[in-house]
């Protein structure tokens, strides 16, 4: 029983810090803000709840597991909203993304081209 | 040597760094942060001379018997919230320079100064 | 090894600090500074501290400066004053405090003089003498009471000068005017205004929670009445400083802040009416730990209602002044339009 | 498993604080300073659980909640004018399509 728990929280505590490094990665080499956040917003939530359940096979107190859990929902809550936040703040302030309205149109004019649809007309 | 005395370096470091800011840089609130750097680095050098190796947070339990320094930490706790305390005066400071002066920058508000000192002895003279 | 990664990690901030010209980015990059220093505090072992700094340190003085920002302008001066004197004032100064450090025991060393003196009897006899496991607490609220007292009247006399150099007179038509400058703005935020009706409680509960649990683990007055601030400021922040003040007054904060500090004197005025020191909580009760667990109780509260309503007091003066900061400076473009 | 999570969570706190450094927007700095908050919240967690003193996850809560706070203030405070993101007071070096 022991060694199946270390196995399971070790693979989560792994997944968790591949996830908190290729996001660190992904906020450095991305090229714009957009992107970055998208790096960001995407893996420090999946990334940030790995590692809180890994911790929590390792806790016997009930008291830190019950801690644990409420720094996971509040992750779970915040992080999203924070990246929401964000962007709108970002785009409302007018920080255009390097990938404007035009360059989509170009983008699915080419997918076409290929013979692809696209799913929005 | 090098690892015994690194944070005392840091310290030294980091308080230093506060001292230029204060001194070099004119803007008011780029000086509250050097302020703030440089009471930081004295919080830095009060808990790091309180940690004794081994040693654990000083809340008891059972399973542990070497704690660290608490008394330092004592000081540093209430001293973090008069420095807010301290740092939202000299803010508020701060905007009621902007308000009188227009701007935040210690030349302009210097110039500004001697320009009213001139005309006043000026019109003392006349 | 850790510490010294985030020391190192420390001094890069602090001189990106230097280099930024941006001051957003400067208030940005002290809240890194802060949230570092806070690892640091939790890795020397210091959890009150960091509990502290990472409520003060990385949130409220960041959001102070986020403010003070907004009303006052973004961008630094370029023009620095004689660097090269301030430099060599610099180095000769660290320098020396260089050569002092030598002298200094080694970071870490059981040995040193400061934990041979007052230390041993804190850790040793705190458990009998005042019967809580948080040596922090114990020292911080009951051996060491009266130079808390003092800071508590620090910080209150600190939300005094702030009222004086910041309230503004609140004339009833102003708040209509007011209310629409908000609404502008808020209306968008859906989704942050529904979370953060989430939160608030929680937030609020939390804050309860550490100022009773000081006791027991890290946390304690400061701490919960930080958090306690921070969680109404969120409030004012998505929702008007109109509506925060129908729902927390203004006066009454104030009211509060100065009961804070009557209700810890008064403990120590009740322990001297009870024939024992001033701040000596043994002769409240029967028992000397039932009396000192009273004490504590009683005095942490008094920090947490200080404390908690002296940040909301900063705050929202500062919220205020910005608010008819932006009202006039609507009417400026008003006018120019008319003309 | 643990103190290699920890040094994970180091590095990417490193990466983060070279974004904040470098910039190059304010939005830029805003999010680093986000990741940077979350990952501290993981890393006091994990040292926790390392010292062996695993009952102080309050910090990690509040850390977590004064990371919220900060962006909301971030989102009001960035509201005037002097914060839009016209070419006269564009700090970044976006390229022109």
């Amino acid at each position: 029983m022991d060694i199946v728990i270390n196995i399971s929280s070790g693979l989560c505590l792994f997944t968790g810090s591949f996830l908190c490094i290729s996001g660190g990665i992904g906020i450095l080499r991305f090229p714009d803000f957009y992107t970055r956040m998208h790096a960001v917003g995407v893996t420090d939530t999946l990334g940030a709840g790995m590692i809180l359940i890994g911790l929590m096979m390792h806790s016997t107190d009930f008291l830190v597991l019950a801690k644990l859990v409420m720094i996971l929902l509040l992750t779970l809550l915040i992080s999203p909203t924070t990246s929401h936040v964000l962007a709108k703040a970002a785009l409302h302030n007018g920080l255009v993304p390097e990938l404007t309205p035009d360059a989509l149109d170009q983008t699915s004019l080419d997918l076409k081209k290929k013979g692809k649809t696209s799913s929005n007309p | 040597m090098l690892m015994g005395l690194f944070n005392h370096w840091i310290v030294v470091v980091l308080m230093m760094i506060g001292l230029y800011i204060m001194i070099a840089h004119g803007n008011l609130i780029k000086k509250i942060v050097g302020l703030a750097i440089f009471q930081t680095s004295v919080f830095i050098f009060y808990i790091s001379i309180a940690k004794v190796d081994g040693g654990t947070a000083p809340v008891l339990a059972d399973n542990f018997s070497q704690y660290s320094n608490p008394l330092p930490h004592v000081l540093i706790l209430t001293a973090i919230v008069v420095g807010i305390a301290t740092t939202a005066l000299a803010l508020s400071l701060v905007v009621r320079i902007k308000e009188a002066y227009g701007s935040i920058e210690e030349e302009e508000i210097q110039k500004q100064d001697n320009q009213i000192q001139s005309e006043q002895e000026v019109g003392g003279q006349t | 090894m850790i510490n010294i990664v985030l020391l190192t990690l420390l001094v890069v901030v602090a001189i990106a600090i230097i280099r930024m010209k941006d001051l957003f980015a400067v208030a940005m990059l002290s809240g890194i500074y802060g949230l570092l220093s806070a690892s640091f505090f939790v890795v020397m072992d210091a959890v009150d501290v960091a509990f502290t700094e990472a409520a003060v340190g990385a949130g409220i003085s960041t959001l102070l400066l986020l403010v003070v920002i907004s009303m006052t302008g973004r961008s630094e001066n370029s023009t620095r004053h004689k660097p090269l004197l301030a430099l060599l004032i610099v180095a000769i100064t660290g320098g020396l405090l260089i050569y002092g450090t030598l002298d200094m025991p080694y970071f870490g060393a059981a040995d040193a003089p400061i934990h041979s003196h007052v230390a041993p009897r804190y850790i040793n006899d705190s458990m009998q003498e005042i019967g809580i496991p948080n040596i922090v607490t114990s020292v911080l609220a009951s051996y060491r009471a009266f130079d808390t007292f003092g800071e508590v009247v620090v910080i209150f006399t600190a939300g005094i000068g702030v009222l004086a150099l910041l309230s503004v007179v609140r004339r009833p038509e102003d708040s209509d005017n007011i209310a629409s400058i908000n609404d502008s703005m808020h209306e968008q935020h859906l989704v942050v205004r529904i979370v953060t009706k989430m939160l608030i409680p929680f937030i609020l509960l939390f804050a309860l929670y550490v100022q009773f649990h000081g006791d027991y683990g890290p946390g304690g007055g400061f701490q919960a009445g930080v958090i306690f601030a921070s969680a109404i400021i969120l409030y004012v922040m998505l929702f008007g400083l109109n509506t925060a003040r129908k729902v927390i007054n203004q006066t009454f904060i104030q009211l509060i802040a100065a009961t804070g500090v009557l209700l810890y004197g008064c403990v120590g005025i009740a322990s001297l009416l009870n024939g024992g020191n001033f701040f000596d909580y043994n002769v409240l009760a029967n028992d000397p730990i039932a009396g000192q667990h009273l004490g504590i109780l009683l005095i942490e509260w008094g920090v947490g209602c200080t404390v908690a309503s002296v940040m909301l007091i900063i705050f929202f003066s500062f919220a205020a002044r910005r608010e008819v900061q932006q009202k006039n400076e609507n009417q400026h473009d008003k006018n120019q339009e008319l003309l | 498993m643990l103190v290699a999570a920890t040094l994970a969570i180091f590095i990417a706190m490193i990466l983060a604080i070279i974004r904040g450094v470098a910039g190059p927007t304010l939005y830029d700095r805003i999010l680093a300073v986000n990741m940077f908050s979350t990952k501290t919240v993981l890393l006091i967690s994990l040292l926790g659980f390392v010292m062996g003193r695993p009952e102080f996850l309050d910090i990690a809560i509040v850390y977590a909640l004064i990371n919220f706070i900060s962006v909301i203030a971030v989102l009001r405070y960035s509201d005037t004018n002097q914060f839009k993101h016209t070419p006269a007071n564009k700090l970044s070096t976006e390229k022109e399509p």
